[in-house]
């Protein structure tokens, strides 16, 4: 292992470091949960979609139970 | 300095505090609010329960469903077996003074049973290292009339109730059984199959599934191994006809009439004796 | 740092080779399972593998995994050496001699009785204690993560503890809260019966202080992967991650309704009214909360990151996400095999539903998605991440890694798809055969044999997985120094005391533990039930 | 900090973020409603018959004595089946039942923990010793049907099966003693 981390201070150090641009990322952010939002959201409604399937065609018509 | 981040912590922290307190109990309480009130109430109504009645039901105090009334039935009994394996049983068996046992055997079983427990007769089963629930079931059920043997009957009727222990303590305490490889060897895989995996298209399970030492099957099933193969027999044969009805449940007696002669004979075999 | 690393290495190690033999025992149940296999092996040895595959993958692997990162984020995230390391090394010895203490009675054929328990049935008393020292182990490492944590708030006042470290902590607050009930189960009515003492077993108490255990537990094990999404994904893809706040919420939110849950495993039984089953049913619901905020959360910071890598249009980022890194390929795949899990475990919550595929192989598939398959692949991301720290030592190429990962999620498809479709059809759990004589299950023999290739293809893949790992101890690359946590879009500087502990959450979770489970537990004192007497496998 | 972006501001993320839990939120509800909606318009239950019983006796007396055990037809025309989940059995080990009508299904265990399914229908229970597990059902498919053991109770579980015959009215006929068994086919 690199002898450095031996220093805990200086792994910690290195841990923070980030090359991303904020002037990039304010631009990015302007439309950002947009696509995982449309992403994420047509995925739960074909959940919801699926739950209703099977709660209509194959739980209803096997009858009650009490 | 540490006083104000402190403070302003816990300015930060108090709506925290408190509205996750409200969410919390406000699902907790629409949780009892229908699952307690509404379903239930309403489940009742339609099959004739009154409130309380179907409120209490959802909590489990009283028994049934909210929706439906509760089925009242109660029919007279006709046990097929007297014994109910309890813990003060249990500790009954695990008392039991194996000494005791022995004078008893030598006075009243060693005869057909011999003296540790090989039997001196095909028609009687070899007791030794028999499990002790086994052997004190059997005899508890010749006391009652449950399994009925023109000999065993009276025998066991004269013996109390703890000398019964006794003597099946004796007889378990005696050399333990294990299969017999000879014999083992000589079985035909259909038998070894029917032992070991049974016949799911029969209903039937594996006989190791009860007959083996810890199978973890019912209590009172007895170890096959190592016992009469002419005994086996006439007890498989006794189950399947109905004549034996010992068996709680007829669990034998279901098993039995599924099998078929030939592996009747076979299942005896496996499990023969190789004492002679 | 040296030892810390030896001890994450230890600890991923024993993991990883219980999860290998786990493998090899689950292929091979599926083979005995299928028209091919039928009448291979007797039920003793179908239930004894059934036993150890359980034991290995639920307790072994995940245990030794969780402490073992435990550890790895304890001394990263906060930059500083992990506290007790002696009592760490304690722990993992007394959890190894416990897993030998299970092993072995199950390898003699006297615990075969899975690693669910089933009282009145018992197992030798070994088995048990073995798994309590097991348990007593992990209790070491919360210890242990909650000393780190209060030493580096001490150090750092009014600083937020990095979000590995506080998830880290949050799970082992949970798993302290989550042990309660099995350790319960084990040592009043379970270990009592095992050893003779006692020859009755409360049948229904077990199996209500066991549902106790059963639902957080399986969230002790998905937490790992949770930390993985928030912590080293959205670095690993290029961005950030979107909200820090969100992701403490979301621990919080696991640590509070995965314990008042349980009963949703008690939902056809007999011995609890419906009207505490709804109330657990509803906070079920809830459970779904966490994870739906996540995948949200995480899919716009992977959505950062492809964006800055020049992403365009409502969905053009995904394309230009690095997938050939393994922690991105991972997510994606995790994600997927989540949808599924969790469409089954929304039909499984349904109060009245649930009787349609109440232990039936829907269920089997159910967890074998969401654990066996996004939280295992973010085990193998995990590891893939981390090794290299571990090892100083870089991966000669990630193709290997990537060709693992999607074996994985192949198999993992192949085979539980198809047990979704069974489980409909009412094909059971638990059993050493079917008979394929029967008209209804000759019908379902095509599909079993389906899976039986899944469940191939993921033997396949754990080999592969295994060996990706051995080879990197011998990489003659030297590890290239990389950040490992990702920043949030704005990163925190403040937060309120809520969102940087577990104090008010704890009496929270009090709280809704004595709502949910009191009555259900002091009926049995109220009335005892009576009891059923034990049956020995040993 | 402030003078960041408002793009990358904590305010608006969180806001988004609020956004997609009220999404959540509407989630939760709709499941939770079909749940409601479900117990409440058709009656169902998970079966939750807290209704205590020794396990040990059970063969001794009362309705799960050997001889009671099986489907009955009341006075009220009621039509209740009492079954036994033994190692390694149920006992009957075929089931009548009729096509169309409500049956209570009554199940105890006097050893351990067994469950079961019929194929094909929402039947589905615990059997735990210490509890009678109680289903009340309508058989709508006029077939033989598969009652499963769905639970591990011991190493001849595999082999834990019963049949259950869902008869037209015209053939489900009690006996004197209101009793009716399956028909021999």
């Amino acid at each position: 292992m690199n002898p450095s981390d031996q220093s805990s201070d200086a792994y910690h150090q290195s841990e923070i470091a980030d090359e991303i641009d904020e002037a990039a990322l304010a631009e990015v952010m302007r439309v950002t949960p947009l696509g995982a939002a449309v992403l994420a959201g047509t995925a739960v409604a074909l959940l919801v979609l699926g739950y209703l399937a099977i709660y209509l065609m194959v739980f209803l018509p096997r009858g009650t139970v009490g | 300095m540490a006083h104000t981040s402190e403070s302003e912590s816990h300015a930060l922290d108090q709506p925290w505090r408190i509205w996750a307190s409200v969410a919390i109990f406000g699902i907790v309480l629409s949780g009892v609010v229908l699952g307690v009130v509404i379903i239930p109430v309403v489940q009742g109504r339609s099959d004739g329960i009154d409130a309380y009645t179907a409120i209490c039901r959802a909590l489990g105090i009283l028994p049934g469903s909210p929706a439906r009334q509760q089925v009242t039935d109660r029919t007279p009994p006709a046990p097929v077996s007297q014994v109910v394996w309890t813990p003060d049983l249990l500790q009954i068996l695990a008392n039991a003074k194996p000494e005791r046992g022995r004078a008893k055997a030598q006075e009243v079983c060693v005869a057909c049973h011999g003296e540790q427990g090989v039997s001196a007769a095909p028609e009687y089963p070899h007791l030794a290292g028999q499990s002790g629930a086994a052997i004190y079931k059997q005899l508890n059920d010749y006391r009652t009339g449950s399994r009925t043997h023109q000999l065993m009957t009276d025998i066991a009727k004269a013996l109390d109730e703890p000398t019964l222990a006794d003597v099946a303590a004796y007889y378990a305490a005696q050399p333990k059984r294990n299969l017999n490889l000879k014999t083992l060897a000589e079985s035909p895989p259909a038998i070894v199959h029917l032992v070991e995996l049974g016949d799911p298209s029969r209903n039937i399970p594996p006989c190791a599934a009860c007959h083996r030492p810890g199978s973890g099957g019912p209590i009172e099933a007895p170890i096959l191994a190592e016992q009469g193969q002419e005994y086996i027999v006439r007890q498989l044969k006794l189950y399947a006809s109905g004549e034996r009805r010992n068996d709680v449940y007829g669990r034998m007696r279901t098993i039995a009439a599924k099998l078929t002669p030939g592996e009747i004979d076979g299942l005896a075999a496996y499990y023969r004796a190789g004492f002679r | 740092m040296r030892n810390v690393e030896r001890l994450c290495l230890a600890h991923f190690w024993v993991a990883f080779a219980a999860f290998l033999v786990a493998c090899f025992l689950g292929a091979w149940q599926m083979w005995v399972r299928s028209p091919w296999g039928a009448n291979v092996g007797t039920p003793g040895q179908y239930f004894m593998s059934v036993t150890a595959h359980g034991v290995s993958m639920a307790y072994v692997l995940t245990t030794f995994f969780i402490m073992g990162f435990g550890y790895f984020v304890a001394v990263t995230s906060l930059g500083r050496p992990l506290p007790g390391k002696v009592w760490a090394w304690v722990a993992f010895w007394m959890a190894i001699v416990g897993v030998v203490m299970v092993l072995v009675p199950i390898i003699m054929g006297q615990a075969s009785v899975l690693f669910t328990f089933y009282p009145p049935l018992t197992a030798s008393p070994w088995f048990y204690i073995g798994l309590v020292l097991v348990v007593v182990g992990s209790w070491v490492w919360c210890v242990l993560m909650l000393v780190a944590m209060r030493e580096w708030k001490r150090e750092n006042p009014g600083q937020p503890v990095p979000l590995a470290m506080f998830a880290t902590v949050a799970n082992a607050v949970m798993w302290l809260w989550t042990t309660v009930g099995v350790a319960a189960e084990l040592l009043f009515q379970v270990i009592p019966a095992s050893l003779g003492i006692v020859q009755t077993i409360d049948a229904g108490l077990a199996r209500t202080l066991f549902s106790w255990t059963l639902h957080a537990i399986v969230y002790f094990w998905l937490i790992p992967a949770y930390i993985a999404f928030y912590t080293l994904v959205p670095r690993a893809a290029g961005g950030r991650l979107y909200s820090d706040t969100m992701g403490r919420l979301t621990f919080i939110l696991f640590l509070i309704f995965s314990l008042p849950v349980g009963m949703h495993h008690l939902m056809m039984d007999p011995q609890h009214g419906n009207g505490w089953k709804f109330i657990q049913v509803l906070l079920t619901v809830f459970v779904s909360v966490p994870t739906l905020l996540t995948v949200f959360t995480i899919t716009a910071s992977l959505e950062i990151a492809g964006r800055l890598r020049g992403g365009r249009g409502v969905f053009g980022w995904i394309a230009k996400l690095p997938w050939e890194r393994p922690a991105v390929l991972a997510t994606g795949l995790a994600f997927v095999m989540l949808g599924f899990g969790g469409f089954g475990g929304l039909i499984n919550n349904g109060y009245g539903m649930n009787a349609m595929i109440h232990n039936t192989s829907w269920v089997t598939a159910h967890f074998h998605l969401i654990f066996g398959g996004s939280v295992v692949v973010m085990y193998f991301a995990i590891a893939y991440e981390i090794w290299p720290r571990l090892t100083g030592r870089e991966h000669a190429s990630p193709a290997p890694l990537r060709w693992q990962l999607w074996l994985w999620f192949i198999g993992m498809m192949v085979m539980t798809l198809p047990w979704h479709w069974l489980g409909l059809q009412g094909q059971w759990r638990r059993v050493a055969n079917f008979n394929y004589d029967d008209p209804i299950i000759a019908a379902w023999g095509p599909w079993v044999l389906v899976s039986l290739f899944g469940g191939l293809v993921l033997l396949a893949s754990a080999l592969l997985f295994v060996r990706n790992l051995a080879v990197l101890h011998r990489s003659p690359l030297p590890v290239t120094q990389r950040p490992l946590y990702a920043l949030a879009v704005h990163p925190p500087h403040r937060v309120p005391a809520a969102l940087n502990g577990f104090g008010l959450w704890n009496v929270l979770v009090l709280v809704l533990m004595l709502l949910a489970y009191g009555y259900p537990i002091a009926q049995f004192v109220i009335e005892p039930s009576p009891a059923a007497m034990v049956h020995r496998l040993h | 900090m402030t003078d960041r972006p408002a793009e990358i501001h904590e305010k608006r993320i969180l806001g988004t973020e609020l956004l997609w839990a009220f999404g959540v939120g509407v989630l939760v509800a709709a499941t939770l409603s079909v749940i409601v909606f479900t117990a409440l318009s058709r009656d169902i239950n998970p079966p939750s018959n807290v209704e205590r019983s020794d396990p040990k006796t059970l063969h001794l007396s009362g309705e799960f004595a050997e001889h009671n055990l099986g489907t009955t037809v009341g006075p009220d025309g009621r039509v209740t089946v009492r079954i036994i989940a033994t190692q390694f059995m149920f006992v009957p080990r075929c089931i009548a039942v009729p096509r169309g009508r409500e049956v209570t299904l009554r199940f105890a265990s006097p050893d351990v923990v067994h469950g079961l399914l019929i194929t094909g229908t929402n039947v589905n229970t615990m059997v735990v010793p210490g509890f009678v597990a109680q289903v009340h059902t309508e058989f709508t498919r006029g077939e033989d049907l598969l009652m499963r053991c769905h639970e591990y109770c011991g190493l001849g579980h595999s082999e834990m099966w019963a049949t259950v015959q869902v008869m037209p009215d015209d053939q489900f006929k009690p006996g004197p003693d209101g009793r009716v068994s399956c028909a021999q086919r």
